[in-house]
């Protein structure tokens, strides 16, 4: 290279790198931010009681909501696109809430004031039972259409219900499947009926006119309410099923049709004409258009909606939540704070599952209880913005919850007392593997939390980062190598009804039940208590043998989750669903700018 | 020169033959099962040897590959998870499982934003790192230059993940100067297409630009010293022009190479940008497909950008004959 | 025309800034060119004289060279030291023109001859249009003998000659005052360096341009020059009218440097006389074969070597069933212009090329295989070696001088790590190099010693046959004439038998017993040297005489200009 | 070249920092010892104090202090020195031992293709056309989870040995090929060269050709490349971490380090700069001492 080199110029390179290093000092989050102050996080596991609502609570439309105004378009930012949009495939919180924009349900939570009250959506009401829970009946609203005007009919909500039989499906809840079939499980269940393209028509459900659907289960059940809320009982219209493009892009029945899904980049909402608020008592319809934009890091994401850049002043997010790293941030300024939408995820709650079948001996669970330091990891997800402390399998937010502490320990964990508890272990355990999914660096700081506390009890806790496609189907699948590993669930809907029976019965399999937890004392209680046909005892009877399982310590019970969420300064109406866990859109709206 | 054109072309397809095929072996090795991860969790056996063969995963490699390139020539049919036929016409990149849409139906999705990144970062590129390597080689030695070359050591020391995230925090969230990073379609208004984007184009660009600079600066101060330059002057023309009609010709060459290189890879998706700004561009694609174990998508974008670089590489090459006519194409 | 001399310089002084502190080029240089004068301006390499060509036209760069003095210009006496980029834009090309040494680096290979030229008229002509340019362009080039149509062509299209004759155009398009021509016709063959000279003196005679012709050949000189100019290290030595300088330099340098270059007319095999002994002890008399031939060493019988085509051409032959042969202890001298195919029976002959047909023998043993087969190969090069053209090319830059010196002793003998030393310190000292060099690299010498030491390894082993591939045409004059001394010495005191490859007549007149003339791949001509020289059969071999530069000046024939004495 | 080299102040200043990093790679557990941190001690999270709640460090500046002089990790309050120093071994074994495959695979690929030509020579810019049109990263950020679950047991944490090898052999697949192109160019200039001639013409064999008079010639622009290559190669993999796939928890990292400080950049800056400036600094350093190579190493350089 000829002439002057560029070496000597690397002078004016060093500086810039020193004047960074220098206009980097911050402060610490301890200047101000203690621990007593206040704060946006939410206390988790509030205790709900859902409460069903009357035919007339079932009449729209729903309550305003004070302050709000029409008009203005919501855009809605979150890093990851809905994986499902065909609402026989919806199976998650976020989602349920998300799509009531266009979809509706044979039955639907209405919030008044935070309190969740189950009402009739597309029915007159919660359905009315017969035959000792064998026969549920609902009758459809008048006025109830499409997003083209044709009316909804009960032969629509029936196929909608016939689809969760078809192949593809299984990622759908399986109740109607079992219930309908009166099988131990979906596969038992298709093989009765395999969707509406197979076997055409499901003689279980009747529909003697286009406004009355019949279900005849063969076994009583208690909870058809509730399942009438999921979004997999919503219509389908036969000529709009598209199959798998209707996962992307299905027919709206709500306040709003899908005008454009561009997938991991945009979803555009607008108004449906021909939904009428009249028969709506759950949803309202404030804002004029709502724009979903994906791929954007929540980060970047927060920072718009706290700086109120772009349009951050009227986005809020329904997935993203506050990045930890934002909220001592977030904390220190009071206009900020304000902007944080928070509240108890649901009936979330976040376990250690352990497989019973291999780390048999409660000693070495017990152990594992006492030594699993919950503080620590909780420290690395947001402290308590990530939740309270959990000592029950169940969230406050299930009907009839009850706390107990079976083992108590301190939320720093008791590495003494796991050690005594290894002392007594039949066999010596020295290695345990433990599984993550990779997304997230607190995902490997959790890890690396763990193999510490493991650690200092003697015990090797070899560690596994996944991708979470393939954590998912490592750890739900049958031939799961891993002893441990986290996991977030919750119940299907605010009963007990659930969780034991769906989760700690011996013969589930591993999806349902992934820790291959086995105790046929509460085998032959789920048995027994299955076939109780009051939902209020079914409840009670659930909730006490809760602690009979919990004495196994078939999991460690880690956190009740909270949700912290964000919205712009213009956003109004911004609440946590009490029953999904986030920001109910159906009552957001624009403020007046 | 057809005859050149024609051989190119069956290089390149060969090339990109090799390409697919390796890709494929690869990413069949993958950890997870697509199929699985198609069909779900609560899938049983039964279930997912259906999804299997309705996805083609039964049949043996080699004839998934030749489906697969017959399809990318003839198009063909996929049978969706549930059996549902799709059309994919040619040409055919197969079909997304997860985002239930053809690959290449996707890949067209996210071009245009992939496109104008592309676009800025290669003005910025040519402005900061052409620009700065002429001026510095035409004031060579004096501070102008040993500026320009800290400014782009800098460039080419930095990292688009550091970078990135200090002058996104600076110039936008904490002053506001910049608008926040965002793609608004360029038919949406130019103006907001590119305020949206300017600040991806500045980083990327600033941070390829300092190799420019210094190719451009060596190649100028080589041609210098042909006699062709000294010519120039001799006859009467100013320095300015005579470095701007001869020496930048003769330093022409290896630029255009490079850049096309740099076209066809900018093309294939600016992985690391598109992350870092949250800017879903054809990288976030691949990348997310990779980590979603979405095979189909995942080769075809690999072919896609393969397809850009060897595009490009070849353009570059007529430029290049065409600028120097002593370069015979053969 | 005015009285004022076309140029003048006075106590000009060039020094370049490096990093090692500034270098002086040219010190204290002053000389007057009257208009239509043509001024010789003569030096080895180093000697600065065309760095005093570029300051002629301001053309150094002032970022890092300093010029003090002043270069005036006649009519308005413009000092172009000094004056300003816009002012100097003006004057080169216009009033000053230049034509350069290597021609295909001279032209822009992106752009059309045609172009090149039109655009050094548009520059001074702004109101011109493309199409008078054009025009101005084309019957230029018929002016210099190329067809109009020729005009867009690009450079790469043209024979040397013909790029020569461009630049020409390029320059004097514009009927400059003054022309500097700096060593426009050294990289040409003999015949068209003839050819394009008299192309220059036609032009400029019509025109009245005085020209600074800059070279360091002093027979171009002599047949060019009303007076010149001798340069040594940056300094002016002596200046005079050529014819002068010539018979009688008063400066022992102007002496050895006239000298140095045999001629046509020195005695053959003299010792020639160098910068460091210009007096040499002579030989009186030619040199004789120095033994009678008891038979042939290595000949080449109806050799045909073809190059290979580029890809799919034809392969074109490079030499077309040539028959020669050398003697036992014999030089003989292979002479053609470039593209002869001189080279190429060189390479045959030492087993680095493959004969197409034809036979080649050594010691009447056949080796026309050894370029495939590397054991013949090793075996005839334990006889046969050959000393390259470039000093530069031929010795391996990371090697030391001992590591080339032994490399043929590593091959062909046993010797071990310190007699191979001791057999490389004695062939340095045969070379005229000092012992103590051994552990240098190639790049610390000059280009006479590098090609010294490239003679060393040829002669490491003893060879029956030294094939010299031009020796001594990279040289300078003087480092020429040292060189051909030492192979004179070492064909005495070895005995070698020489195959002597050349393109300048008087050198291989004055080396070589035998001369073989080639011409486009045949031979043209065999025979002892004053059969060749004195009465030469082929009209190729005639006209290759005709056009060789004598240094004596022509008698009358041309204008004479009186200097004034400056 | 030494002696070129040792003229040039800003090479012997950047040769001084590069050596500088490479000190602290081989010393790192010296170091860290004398300095009584570990760099995987959790010591926010075991002592009190240090960490908020949030898992953000409580003193000003990432909380340094005289006790953790470059401050701590949030989350997990690792010592920020320890991780940097150990860091520094994480990319340079990958790097340094990535060069020297690519070293060999491109002195031999290119040197023999060179010399060789012909239909070797033409499979060899196949071969590079197609390593050249593949996306790169993208092989990268897939590759590590494909060898992690071929080869590795589900029982047993990828061995960090793994990691490495996995990265290095993808550095050398792509790496090898730039290196080996300019040694084909050159080598193709040298086997024009006279010298080459003269050696055959001195009767010397093949191999003699190869490894005494061509060898000797190309290991400048092999340094030159290197140099330049470690860099780059440091900053890949630091672009790996960053997306996720590099090398795992708890081999400290300053890929991860980066992408983790991006995250808290706004509560924390110090943490995102500390690893940020060294890389940068380390990238410099190796850079310009690259080009002091290839100045020493370059005879017409005229500076």
């Amino acid at each position: 290279m000829p002439a002057i080199t560029l070496r000597t110029a690397a002078v004016p390179a060093l500086a810039t790198a020193a004047a960074l290093l220098l206009c980097s000092c911050s402060a610490g989050a301890g200047t101000d931010a203690g621990q007593g102050r206040n704060s946006t996080a939410a206390k988790s596991g509030r205790r709900l009681t859902t409460t069903l609502g009357t035919a007339k609570d079932s009449q729209g439309p729903a309550p305003e909501v004070p302050g709000a105004r029409r008009g203005g378009t919501v855009t809605v930012a979150n890093q990851a696109d809905f994986p499902h949009l065909d609402p026989q495939k919806i199976y998650a919180g976020e989602r349920y809430s998300t799509s009531l924009l266009w979809g509706r349900q044979l039955t639907q939570y209405q919030i008044t004031d935070g309190r969740p009250r189950l009402v009739g959506d597309l029915a007159t009401d919660t359905g009315t039972s017969s035959d000792g829970g064998r026969t549920w009946t609902y009758h459809l609203k008048d006025g109830i259409a499409w997003e083209d005007g044709k009316p909804v009919t009960a032969q629509q909500v029936k196929y909608g219900i016939e689809r969760t039989f078809a192949p593809g499906f299984e990622i759908g809840p399986v109740y109607w499947p079992q219930w309908l079939t009166g099988s131990e499980d979906r596969t038992e269940a298709v093989k009765k009926y395999g969707g509406p393209k197979k076997d055409g028509d499901l003689k279980a459900i009747e529909t003697p006119d286009d406004k009355t659907v019949v279900f005849h289960f063969p076994q009583p059940q208690s909870d058809v309410p509730y399942m009438a809320a999921q979004s997999s009982s919503s219509p389908v219209r036969e000529d709009k099923d598209t199959g798998t493009g209707y996962d992307v892009k299905p027919f709206a029945t709500g306040p709003y049709r899908i005008v454009e899904h561009k997938q991991n980049q945009s979803l555009s909402l607008e108004r449906n004409p021909h939904w009428k608020p009249e028969t709506d008592s759950i949803r309202h319809a404030y804002p004029d258009r709502f724009e979903f934009t994906f791929g954007k890091p929540a980060l970047n994401t927060a920072q718009e909606v706290f700086n109120g850049q772009g349009t951050g002043a009227t986005t809020l997010t329904t997935k993203d939540e506050l990045p930890p790293e934002l909220i001592s941030t977030v904390e220190r300024d009071p206009a900020k704070r304000q902007l944080a939408v928070s509240g108890s995820r649901g009936a979330y709650t976040s376990d250690l599952y352990i497989r019973n079948d291999w780390v048999t001996d409660p000693e070495v669970r017990k152990a594992i209880h006492y030594l699993f330091p919950r503080e620590q990891a909780r420290q690395v997800l947001g402290g308590r913005y990530a939740g309270d402390l959990a000592t029950t399998l169940s969230s406050p937010a299930v009907v009839g919850w009850k706390k107990y502490d079976l083992y108590p320990v301190a939320p720093t964990g008791d590495i003494a007392k796991a050690k005594e508890h290894l002392a007594r272990a039949k066999s010596k355990v020295t290695k345990l593997t433990y599984a993550y999914p990779t997304e997230s660096p607190q995902d490997d700081q959790v890890a690396q939390v763990l193999v510490d506390a493991f650690g200092k009890a003697g015990i090797e806790l070899v560690v596994k980062g996944l991708q979470p496609a393939a954590f998912y189907d490592m750890v739900f699948g049958a031939d799961n190598p891993y002893d441990l590993f986290l996991s977030t669930n919750s119940v299907d809907w605010p009963t007990p009804s659930t969780l034991l029976p769906l989760s700690y019965e011996s013969h589930l399999d591993a999806v349902s039940n992934p820790i291959h937890y086995g105790n046929p004392r509460v085998d032959r209680e789920l048995a027994r208590i299955a076939k109780i046909g009051d939902a209020q005892q079914k409840a009670e009877e659930l909730i006490s043998l809760e602690e009979t399982v919990m004495k196994d310590v078939p999991v460690v019970p880690f956190l009740y989750k909270s949700v912290t969420q964000f919205r712009g300064k213009d956003i109004g109406g911004a609440a946590i669903h009490p029953i999904y866990g986030v920001p109910a859109l159906a009552d957001v709206y624009v403020k007046n700018s | 020169m057809t005859r050149y054109l024609l051989k190119r072309v069956a290089q390149a397809v060969a090339v990109l033959l090799a390409i697919s095929a390796t890709a494929f072996g690869l990413f069949y090795a993958a950890p997870s099962d697509p199929a699985r991860i198609a069909c779900g969790p609560k899938c049983d056996s039964a279930q997912l040897a259906a999804v299997r063969t309705s996805m083609g995963l039964d049949q043996p490699i080699v004839s998934q590959f030749t489906d697969y390139v017959g399809g990318i020539v003839t198009g063909r049919t996929i049978a969706d998870v549930d059996g549902t036929p799709i059309p994919c016409p040619a040409p055919c990149l197969g079909y997304s499982y997860t985002l239930h849409q053809p690959v290449l139906a996707a890949i067209e999705d996210r071009l245009p934003v992939t496109v104008s990144i592309a676009v800025g970062a290669l003005a910025v590129i040519l402005v900061l790192g052409v620009g700065s390597g002429l001026a510095a080689a035409l004031r060579r030695g004096r501070p102008t230059d040993r500026l320009l070359s800290g400014f782009n050591l800098l460039g080419a020391s930095v990292q688009i993940y550091f970078l990135g995230y200090v002058l996104q925090f600076l110039l936008v969230y904490s002053t506001g100067l910049f608008a926040p990073p965002r793609y608004v379609p360029f038919a949406d208004g130019p103006g907001q297409w590119a305020l949206g984007l300017v600040l991806p184009w500045l980083v990327l660009g600033f941070v390829n630009a300092a190799v420019y600079a210094r190719l451009t600066r060596s190649q100028m101060l080589e041609t210098m010293h042909h006699g062709y330059v000294r010519t120039a002057r001799a006859k009467g023309l100013g320095t300015l022009r005579s470095h701007l009609k001869y020496t930048a010709r003769g330093a022409a060459g290896p630029l255009v190479q490079l850049l096309g290189l740099e076209v066809g890879a900018l093309l294939g998706g600016a992985f690391i940008t598109e992350t870092v700004f949250g800017l879903g561009g054809v990288g976030k694609l691949a990348v997310d497909a990779v980590t979603g174990n979405d095979l189909p998508t995942v080769v075809g974008t690999v072919l896609v950008a393969a397809f850009f670089v060897v595009l490009f590489v070849a353009l570059a090459d007529l430029v290049v004959a065409w600028l120097d006519p002593r370069v015979r194409l053969a | 025309m005015s009285d004022r001399p076309a140029l003048s310089v006075r106590d000009l002084a060039v020094t370049f800034r490096t990093a090692r502190g500034p270098v002086s080029a040219v010190r204290d240089v002053s000389f007057d060119m009257a208009p239509g004068e043509v001024l010789g301006l003569v030096g080895e390499s180093g000697s600065g004289k065309s760095t005093i060509g570029l300051a002629a036209l301001a053309l150094h760069d002032p970022a890092r060279t300093r010029v003090q003095g002043a270069v005036r210009l006649g009519g308005d006496g413009l000092d172009l030291v000094g004056a300003s980029e816009s002012a100097l834009k003006k004057v080169r090309g216009a009033r000053v023109a230049m034509v350069f040494q290597d021609a295909l680096d001279a032209l822009s290979p992106y752009h059309t001859i045609g172009a090149q030229i039109a655009e050094a008229y548009r520059v001074h002509h702004p109101r011109a249009g493309r199409g008078e340019a054009k025009e101005r362009a084309a019957a230029m080039l018929e002016r210099v003998g190329i067809p109009a149509a020729r005009a867009s062509d690009h450079p790469h299209h043209l024979s040397g000659g013909m790029r020569q004759r461009v630049v020409i155009a390029m320059a004097l398009i514009n009927d400059p005052a003054v022309l500097i021509a700096d060593e426009p016709t050294t990289a040409l063959d003999a015949r068209v360096q003839h050819q394009v000279l008299d192309l220059i003196g036609e032009l400029r005679s019509e025109a009245g341009t005085a020209m600074l012709l800059i070279t360091h050949d002093v027979g171009v000189v002599a047949r060019t020059c009303d007076r010149m100019l001798v340069m040594r290290d940056g300094e002016a030595l002596e200046e005079g009218p050529t014819e002068r300088l010539l018979t009688s330099p008063a400066h022992p340098y102007t002496k050895a440097l006239i000298g140095a270059a045999p001629t046509l007319d020195t005695v053959p095999g003299s010792r020639l006389p160098t910068v460091d002994a210009p007096e040499p002890r002579q030989r009186t008399e030619a040199r004789l074969r120095a033994a009678p031939a008891p038979g042939v060493l290595a000949e080449v019988r109806d050799l045909r070597v073809d190059h290979p085509g580029r890809r799919r051409a034809r392969p074109h032959p490079a030499v077309k069933g040539v028959s020669l042969h050398v003697a036992h202890g014999e030089t003989l001298g292979l002479v053609g212009e470039s593209g002869s195919g001189k080279s190429t029976i060189a390479r045959a002959l030492t087993g680095l090329r493959r004969p197409t047909s034809g036979e080649v023998r050594f010691d009447g043993r056949d080796v026309s295989g050894a370029a495939t087969d590397t054991r013949l190969r090793r075996e005839l090069s334990r006889d046969v070696q050959l000393v390259f053209q470039d000093p530069y090319a031929s010795l391996n830059p990371r090697h030391t001088v001992e590591q080339i010196v032994t490399t043929p002793l590593r091959i062909h003998t046993d010797l071990d790590r310190s007699e191979r030393g001791r057999r490389a310190a004695e062939l340095l000292e045969q070379v005229g190099l000092s012992p103590s060099h051994l552990s240098r690299h190639p790049h610390e010498f000059s280009g006479g010693q590098r090609q010294r030491i490239g003679i060393a390894r040829a002669l490491a082993v003893r060879p029956r046959l030294v094939i010299a591939d031009e020796p001594v045409s990279a040289l300078d004059v003087s480092v020429q004439a040292q060189v051909l001394n030492l192979l004179m010495d070492l064909r005495e005191e070895l005995g070698l038998s020489l195959l002597f490859i050349s393109h300048d007549l008087a050198v291989v007149r004055h080396f070589c017993d035998r001369i073989a003339v080639l011409k486009k791949g045949e031979l043209v001509e065999v025979g002892p040297r004053d059969a060749v020289f004195d009465s030469p059969a082929a009209p190729y071999t005639r006209e290759l005489l005709a056009a060789f530069p004598h240094h004596l000046p022509p008698g009358g024939g041309r204008p004479q200009h009186v200097a004034p004495v400056g | 070249m030494v002696d070129a080299f040792r003229r040039d102040r800003v090479g012997i200043a950047s040769f001084c920092v590069v050596g500088f990093f490479v000190v602290l790679a081989l010393a790192a557990p010296l170091i860290t010892a004398l300095y009584g941190k570990n760099p995987t001690e959790h010591y926010g999270q075991n002592g009190a104090g240090l960490l908020s709640p949030e898992g953000l460090p409580l003193l000003p500046n990432g909380g340094i202090s005289a006790e953790h002089w470059f401050g701590i990790e949030p989350g997990l309050g690792r010592d920020v020195l320890a991780q940097l120093v150990y860091g520094v071994r994480t990319s340079l074994l990958i790097a340094g031992t990535s060069a020297a495959v690519v070293a060999v695979i491109g002195v031999v690929v290119g040197v023999a293709v060179g010399y060789l030509s012909g239909f070797v020579d033409r499979a060899f810019t196949f071969v590079c056309n197609v390593l050249l049109a593949f996306p790169a990263l993208l092989f990268l950020i897939t590759l590590g989870p494909v060898v992690q679950t071929r080869f590795v047991g589900p029982g047993e944490s990828e061995p960090a040995w793994m990691q490495f090898l996995v990265l290095v052999l993808v550095f050398s697949v792509f790496g090898w090929v730039p290196l080996a192109m300019v040694l084909r160019t050159v080598v193709r200039s040298l086997r024009e060269r006279e010298f080459v001639e003269a050696a055959r013409a001195l009767g010397a064999s093949r191999r003699h050709i190869v490894f005494r008079e061509l060898l000797p010639n190309v290991w400048a622009p092999v340094l030159v490349h290197l140099t330049l290559a470690v860099p780059a190669m440091v900053t890949t993999e630091a672009a790996l971490s960053f997306l996720g796939v590099g090398v795992n928890e708890p081999v400290p990292d300053w890929g991860r380090m980066i992408s983790r400080g991006a995250d808290v950049f706004y509560d924390d800056p110090t943490y995102l700069v500390f690893p940020g400036v060294s890389l940068l600094l380390f990238v410099l350093a190796f850079n310009l001492l690259g080009d002091a190579v290839r100045d020493a190493l370059d005879p017409h350089t005229v500076r």
